[in-house]
């Protein structure tokens, strides 16, 4: 089984890498999107054998991570009329160096939580951590609104790869009512993005600022 | 049955505002029912407390769903002395009122004063007989709340604004180590009411216990350093309401002082002392700063604090009396203790009620600015007189019995072996006399640049004799300073029954207080000191206006050959204070603005000297400043910039994790 | 009957977004309220048992906080349609729906016994509150939403995380990891520990940010500030209770796993440090209604300080919850109402409130010190309780900083609260015709009352309830 | 029982007719000094005597309080001589903590001879007054530490019990203390009484004054009555010192005889004292008077140690 997954999780972990290294707006949410339709991917072959919950949960998280909300972000990219990512509050490089850090603190993290017997050697908690740890690097330190969303996008990725252990123990309503939430989540985003370049006429959230003490 | 009594007093006071609330704004009725409700308030809650003098009553309790509540009242001596000092107070404070916020002058503030008025006293009284922790904090709050919004009644003045910031943040800081108090009582004695600590309690705990009690009711006592409010809140309270804060609110601190005090039956000797250097500072800077001042009512205000001291003096003595098995000074210094906060109550009383006649007059409580008053307000010009007598424990007036027990207690305390008693005799005794002495200062002062020579503005020239309505509690209250001070027999029983009230389960053996206290010689004394005094004024009287040959001429007054003097010239209440502010600076700090004389014909310059609150304007107010300053410093943390938020979430995530 | 209290307000959403005048649809709040009180008060009647893997129920814990939102939503649907008929200019749709939506989600998320059906159902609300804040549709109405937005979605994807790192805690511990409250309860003892306290941290944080537990409160200034007052309240009450219900039951979960201690030390960390951080904050504070949030996250803390004392304090914060949140309605109306009249949030530019608006200021006022713990007012007793707890288990330290912090924030708050209330009333630049009216008044005088009535009677029924609650929180029998 | 009248009468007798004897010797002591023959001893006599059959002048600013200030003033010293035992002999009114009553009639004469003063509107009483405040309030503590010495020697708080025979075994015990106080009590006495070096009463300049200044404005009987109660009020004071001193009280008749001759000793004295020391500036008044609160309070050390 690791002989799929472990591939797999490695290519989520280059896509973070590649994240956080280019300043093209596409690119990162492309990546994103790859990410997503990886993840569907990984829920098909975390388990012996398919059922057909895994499939309609592999398919809907393609479908809605990788089309759906890639679709919704692309569409705001364009409607504000920007491309490219400024430069970030600490540079493409020091993020690439911190995502490598924060991977490998992933590794070690994981390894002081004990897993269970089929668990053991895998990528996935370390993957998972280490996506969640980008989405974070992300967030704090790209300047447009739209990234920030891909940056929650890929701490939500990370979050599933956890999830993916667990496809038993979520119940398939609770893991549908999951999705919808971000789809929800990410559309009213999508909705103040819109607003936010039209009474701004930017998607810098520098320009966010007016609130503070 | 006294219970019951107090409850519907209770009751009556507390609602006395509401009729006005739905009346009309002019209407006049509604401050007539609102002083005939405190007048049925008055006299249920007198007779609650009379009732309890004379009988002995296991309380009452009703059940109270609140959470370790519990409707618990019981109305001992101790509580009944001080049910009736509120009570009267309340009662002749409202009568004035009439006179002195006529709902016609203040049509926008009137109703509310008179609402909060009312449940000030209902709070003060419930409070002073709560025999369950949870309500007397209730009650305590509710007092606490009430005066501020009493004292904030011209909350459009500025200065009113800043004191009753400060009130409210003090009285909160008090309130709070009660919270803390009341929980450490509950958790050492087990329950919510005012019991002692059980038997195994670690020292340090019943310490705490203490110690907390001081802080927080010595914050309403207004014990120096904890006194900061005071000054500023009765003066720029209405004057019925000063006479009321001054009276009887901050003696709900000293009544907790002695409730919680009289918890332990084996105080350590140090309380005691405590206690007793509280009164001493308290006594003597009180006065001090009250000699500094120019605005009448807060030089009142700062002898609240030197009375306050003198509580403190004789509850110290009783304390010590009590760590050290000797009876006869629970006996004089708890005694003295409770008869001077009724004292202070009355003289104080009457001197606000004095103070704001002469506000209500002239328009100003700047001392200089007054004088002459004394032709113009005869009467009111005795009350103040009567008053400051009184309030410098002279005899043969009120305030020098209570003085008189407190230093029998010291001077008793001095003659005695051990050491604690004999350096607190030592100490305490001449520092009373200090305090006295300087009192009479200060009240020669403020009374004769007021009251007497010649006017020295406009002010003063406006002034004009008070209403009967404002007159008459006064007349009660003078009466009340002469009737204590030349048959102090009368409350002698009462006194004794609040001394064994104090007591706890397995008391030490006290003398009676009959047998301690000379009031019989007192009595004899200040009425052959009267009578005396009547004959000889009788005949000066004789000799200079009666038929005998007596012939009396009327001529300015000899001013040394001077040619041209005018009533600027007179000695002001801030020349008189110069030097004796001088003795105390290291102590008072004055501010003093001298001009700066350059040529042999200098332009004309002023002269300024003030004497700010140590602790409030130059301990407290900077402190805070600087505190506030330095939280200036963090507020980047709330910079407005988003990446930092997450950050923060993260951070804490991490944090968190690497702590567990 | 159950599933009726999610899918009554649901109903009435939707007829809300198909009604098409604007002027009868906000009373379709009052009526959304009043049903589900109804609906709500008939089941909460008789404590239930939890029937076992039950989806919905009524556990003793969410039957407190189900009464309490109950109450709370409704009085507050009371004062919506004279609020919305000031804001007549704008179009009202989206508004009544959410907040009609925002119910039934806080419902479902208060009766949720499944932690994944509790995070859909919370990270729901926080997506039906962002049409609310953004009401005002200006740059800062803007720009709270979008901090709103992100800050809550980051924590409460932490939740998720969390969620699933207690998940495979049951499934590390061999259990069947069914993730049902109950079942997490009755088998915590053999979860994995490592994982279980990743997971509280987890947890904590997440639905610590729903909370607005300082550090992660930074998104509650701003939107309180910027949002409608009645939008405060829901959220300051509403919102903040499902998600202290929350970490409540992650709590309950841990010391059924007698990991008690090891989260306690956590809730009294971060319940100190919340209040700490709203103590500075409130300090000098310009604007009245970011002060009211920061009294949020003052609360909050006292709330997860309280849980993390313990013993007593347990029903010291249940109370508490019930007692901030009717408070909170009191300020944050009268609130509005101020910032009606002033068209101004800014200390500076308002002042003699208690003459301008009598009623309301003196409401105000009282909120004021309600809030801050005075007798004869309900928060009162919940502090004091809480603080007896701290002393009575001898944590002498947590409750000196308890005291002292609510100085701090007493001196801070009451120089606002006073500058705003007392004095002249300015000439404001943005002044308006504003008066106190009966459907502007009477919502926060019903706030207010119950308040009182929880401070000088505590109804026997909810003294029981909130017992059976802690006692329940505790796992005592 | 007639003894004891006995005793009472020429305690009334002594307290009404010798102050102003004092008064004579201490100037005719002063006239010694400076070479002049000077007035006779019983002139205060005539003085006092004239003054009352005089017409009064009042200034219009004044109120009764103006008029009340003399009256108090002798009435209190009065009082006080009641309280106070003279050569040994119980004195008409002795009660315990009598001292305490004692010392505030004082106060009593005090607050109204300075509300007379500032009744006036002169600036110059209004000076008077505000010296005679300042220093009564470091007079008095002094007072108080030479009072709880001999409250602790005598274990009573009356002063006549203090004052009596045991005196002089106080000696034995604590000779030095009662040394200490005498002097401070002096100090006291000279303050009290407005005597040089504290002030001077016979000088010309105002605003140099004490006593003086506050009674500028008195004339004709409230002048008489001022005089007589200065007097009386020193020979109040110097009783206490001179009983401390010497503590005689073997045979009751002859402590009469070495009461009086002791207090004319005493005023032979203070002329001495006022011929051989010029005034203290005003400024260094309270340090001599707060030597002497620390003469006394050292005395309470001694016996207490």
């Amino acid at each position: 089984m690791h002989a799929i997954i472990d591939p797999l999780l490695v290519v989520v972990l280059l896509l973070n890498f590649f994240l956080l290294g280019t300043s093209r707006l596409q690119a990162v949410i492309n990546s994103s999107a790859a990410q997503g339709v990886l993840l569907g991917l990984l829920t098909i072959f975390v388990h012996e054998g398919i059922t057909l919950r895994a499939a309609l949960v592999a398919a809907l998280a393609i479908v809605v991570k990788g089309l759906i909300i890639p679709g919704m972000l692309l569409r705001a990219m364009r409607d504000a009329a920007i491309r490219r990512e400024i430069e970030p509050i600490i540079g493409f490089l020091p993020s690439l160096l911190l995502g490598a850090l924060g991977t490998g603190a992933s590794l070690i993290f994981a390894r002081t939580l004990p897993l269970a017997a089929e668990h053991v050697g895998s990528l996935l908690v370390p993957a998972s951590l280490a996506t969640v740890l980008t989405g974070f690097i992300v967030l704090t330190t790209r300047r447009k609104a739209i990234t920030q969303v891909v940056g929650y996008l890929v701490l939500e990725n990370g979050i599933f790869i956890m999830g993916l252990i667990l496809l038993e123990a979520m119940p398939f309503t609770v893991e549908m009512g999951v999705l919808l939430d971000l789809v929800v989540g990410i559309f009213v985003m999508g909705i103040i993005i819109n607003h936010i370049s039209r009474e701004f006429s930017s998607l810098d959230t520098a320009r966010l600022s007016a609130l503070k003490e | 049955m006294s219970e019951t009594l107090l409850l519907a007093a209770v009751a009556l006071a507390a609602t006395s505002g509401v009729p006005g609330l739905f009346l009309r704004r002019t209407a006049k009725a509604g401050e007539w029912l609102a002083a005939l409700f405190m007048l049925g308030g008055a006299a249920l809650g007198c007779a609650a407390a009379i009732t309890a003098l004379t009988t002995d009553s296991p309380g009452i309790t009703y059940a109270w769903h609140v959470p370790g509540g519990e409707f618990a009242l019981r109305v001992d001596a101790l509580s009944a002395m001080f049910i009736l000092q509120i009570f009267v107070l309340a009662l002749l404070g409202s009568i004035y009122g009439l006179g002195y916020w006529r709902q016609a002058e203040h049509p926008s503030n009137g109703r509310k004063l008179r609402l909060f008025y009312g449940l000030l006293t209902g709070a003060m009284a419930l409070l002073v007989s709560a025999s369950n922790t949870m309500l007397f904090i209730a009650a305590w709050e509710v007092m606490t709340l009430t005066a501020f919004l009493t004292l904030t009644t011209e909350d459009e003045r500025a200065s009113v604004r800043e004191v009753g910031y400060v009130y409210i943040v003090s009285t909160r800081l008090g309130t709070l180590c009660l919270f803390a108090l009341f929980a450490l009582l509950f958790t050492t004695s087990g329950g919510f009411a005012f019991a002692a600590p059980a038997l195994g309690t670690s020292p340090t705990l019943s310490t705490a216990i203490f110690l907390l009690g001081v802080a927080g009711f010595g914050l309403k006592a207004g014990v120096m350093p904890m006194h900061v409010w005071l000054p500023g809140a009765h003066a720029n309270a209405p004057s019925h309401v000063s006479a009321l804060m001054s009276g009887v609110l901050i003696k709900t601190g000293i009544y907790g002082l002695v409730r919680l005090c009289s918890l332990f039956a084996n105080p350590p000797v140090w309380w005691g002392s405590l206690i007793l250097g509280l009164g001493i500072v308290s006594g003597v800077f009180g006065v001090a700063f009250a000699i500094g001042q120019h605005d009448l009512k807060r030089l009142l205000a700062y002898h609240s604090v030197e009375n306050i001291g003198i509580i403190c003096i004789g509850l110290g003595v009783a304390l010590l009396g009590r760590s050290l098995g000797r009876g006869e000074l629970v006996v004089l210094g708890l005694g003295g203790a409770l008869l001077h906060v009724w004292n202070h109550g009355l003289f104080k009383g009457l001197l606000f009620l004095a103070a704001g006649s002469v506000l209500h007059a002239t328009g100003t409580r700047e001392l200089d600015q007054l004088g002459g008053i004394a032709k113009r307000m005869p009467w009111t010009t005795l009350a103040f007189l009567t008053g400051a007598v009184a309030i410098c424990g002279l005899p043969p007036l009120n305030g020098f019995v209570s003085e008189l027990l407190v230093y029998l207690g010291l001077f008793r305390a001095a003659g005695s072996q051990a050491r604690e008693l004999w350096l607190a005799g030592a100490l305490a005794a001449p520092a009373l006399a200090l305090i006295g002495a300087l009192a009479g200062a200060c009240f020669a002062k403020a009374f004769g640049t007021v009251f007497l020579g010649e006017g020295r503005s406009a002010h003063a020239a406006r002034a004009h004799e008070a209403s009967v309505l404002m007159l008459a509690p006064m007349a009660v209250l003078a009466g009340a300073c002469v009737v204590i001070g030349l048959a102090p027999p009368l409350v002698a029983p009462i006194l004794q029954a609040a001394v064994d009230a104090w007591a706890p389960e397995a008391g030490l053996a006290q003398p009676a207080l009959h047998t301690l206290a000379p009031f019989g010689y007192v009595s004899l004394a200040g009425l052959a000191l009267l009578g005396a005094l009547g004959t000889v004024a009788l005949w000066q009287w004789v000799k200079t206006r009666g038929a005998a040959g007596g012939r009396q001429s009327m001529v300015g007054t000899w001013d040394c050959g001077y040619a041209a003097p005018s009533a600027r010239m007179q000695y002001t209440a801030s020349s008189f204070a110069q030097a004796l502010i001088g003795l105390f600076a290291w102590g008072l700090r004055p501010r003093i603005h001298a001009p700066k004389l350059s040529s042999l014909f200098p332009k004309p310059a002023t002269f300024e000297s003030h004497v700010p609150d140590l602790i409030l304007d130059r301990l407290l107010v900077p402190s805070v400043r600087f505190a506030t300053r330095a939280t200036h410093a963090v507020r980047f943390m709330q910079g407005g910039n988003l990446h930092a938020y997450v950050l923060y979430v993260l951070l804490t995530v991490l944090v968190l994790l690497w702590w567990r | 009957m159950i599933l009726a209290l999610v899918l009554t307000p649901l109903a009435f959403a939707a007829l809300a977004f198909v009604v098409p005048s604007a002027r009868w649809r906000p009373w379709l709040l009052p009526l959304g309220g009043g049903t589900h009180a109804a609906l709500a008060f008939s089941c909460l009647r008789q404590p239930q048992a939890v029937p076992d893997g039950a989806w919905l129920a009524i556990d003793p814990i969410g039957r407190v906080v189900l009464g309490f939102v109950t109450l709370l939503y409704l009085v507050c649907t009371l004062y919506a349609p004279g609020y919305l008929a000031l804001r007549a200019t704008r179009s009202n749709r989206v508004f009544v729906t959410s907040l009609l939506g925002f119910l039934a989600m806080m419902t479902l998320g208060i009766i949720a016994q499944h932690v994944g059906l509790m995070w859909v159902a919370i990270e729901a609300c926080t997506l039906c509150a962002a049409p609310l804040l953004y009401f005002n549709k200006n740059p800062r109405s803007i720009e709270a939403t979008w901090k709103y937005l992100l800050i809550g979605s980051v924590g409460i994807a932490l939740a998720l995380l969390g969620s699933f790192f207690l998940a495979y805690a049951a499934l590390h511990g061999g259990l069947s990891s069914s993730l049902y409250f109950a079942d997490l309860v009755r088998e915590a003892p053999q979860l994995s520990r490592p994982w279980l306290h990743a997971a509280f941290v987890l947890l904590f944080v997440g639905y610590g940010t729903k909370m607005g537990l300082a550090p992660m409160h930074s998104w509650k200034p701003d939107a309180y500030g910027e949002a409608p007052g009645l939008v405060g309240v829901l959220l300051a009450g509403g919102l903040t209770s499902c998600a202290f219900l929350a970490v409540l039951r992650f709590f309950q979960i841990c010391s059924a796993a007698g990991e008690a201690d090891f989260a306690r030390k956590m809730l009294i960390a971060l319940g100190l440090a919340s209040m700490a951080v709203a103590g500075v904050f409130m300090v000098r504070q310009r604007d009245y209604k970011r002060m009211l949030a920061y009294s949020s996250v003052e609360h909050m803390g006292i709330l997860v300080l309280g849980i993390g004392i313990g013993g007593l304090g347990v029903f010291g914060s249940l109370l508490h919850l019930v007692n901030n949140g009717f408070t909170k309605g009191v300020l944050f109306l009268s609130a509005a109402n101020i910032h009606r009249a002033y068209g101004s949030k800014l200390v500076a530019d308002v002042s003699g409130v208690i003459r301008r608006l009598p009623i309301t200021g003196a409401l105000f006022l009282a909120g004021f010190f309600a809030i801050t713990g005075s007798p004869p007012f309900g928060p009162f007793f919940s502090e004091f309780t809480i603080l007896r707890a701290a002393i009575a288990s001898g944590q002498f330290g947590v409750a000196a900083l308890f005291l002292l912090l609510l100085v701090v924030v007493f001196m801070g708050m009451g120089a606002t609260v006073l500058a705003v209330v007392q004095g002249e009333p300015k000439p404001g630049p943005n002044a308006t015709a504003f008066q106190d009216s009966f459907f502007t008044v009477m919502p926060i005088m019903a706030f207010l009352g119950l308040v009182l009535v929880l401070g000088i009677y505590l109804p026997p029924e909810v003294d029981g309830a909130l017992r059976s609650a802690a006692a329940f929180l505790e796992n005592r029998p | 029982m007639t003894l004891t009248s006995a005793h009472l009468a020429i305690h009334v007798f002594a307290v009404l007719t010798m102050p102003l004897l004092l008064v004579g010797v201490i100037t005719k002591t002063k006239a010694a000094f400076a070479g002049r023959v000077g007035p006779p001893v019983w002139q205060p006599y005539y003085d006092v005597t004239k003054l009352m059959r005089k017409g009064s002048v009042f200034s219009k600013t004044t109120t009764w309080v103006f008029r009340a200030g003399p009256v108090v003033g002798l009435v209190t010293a009065l009082a006080a001589a009641a309280l106070l035992p003279l050569g040994g002999h119980a004195a008409p009114l002795s009660f315990e903590g009598d001292l305490i009553l004692f010392a505030y009639l004082f106060g009593l004469g005090r607050f109204f001879t300075m509300a007379a003063a500032l009744d006036t509107g002169s600036a110059f009483e209004g000076m008077g007054a505000a010296r005679e405040a300042t220093f009564a309030c470091l007079a008095e503590p002094a007072l108080f530490f030479g009072l709880i010495v001999l409250a602790r020697f005598s274990g009573s708080l009356s002063l006549t019990a203090m004052m009596g025979s045991t005196l002089a075994d106080e000696w034995h015990r604590g000779g030095a203390s009662l040394v200490l106080v005498i002097v401070s009590l002096f100090i006291v006495l000279l303050a009290e009484n407005s005597r040089i070096p504290v002030d001077d009463p016979t000088t010309h300049l105002e605003l140099t004054m004490i006593h003086e200044v506050m009674v500028l404005d008195h004339g004709g009987p409230a002048l008489g009555l001022i005089e007589y109660g200065a007097a009386v009020k020193l020979f109040v004071f110097g009783a206490l010192v001179v009983r401390i001193a010497v503590p005689y009280s073997a045979d009751p008749w002859l402590a009469w005889g070495v009461f009086a001759a002791c207090m004319l000793a005493l005023a032979v004295t203070i002329g001495v004292v006022e011929s051989i020391m010029a005034r203290l500036r005003l400024v260094q008044v309270p340090v001599l008077l707060v030597a002497a609160c620390l003469l006394s309070a050292f005395g309470i050390v001694l016996v207490a140690r």
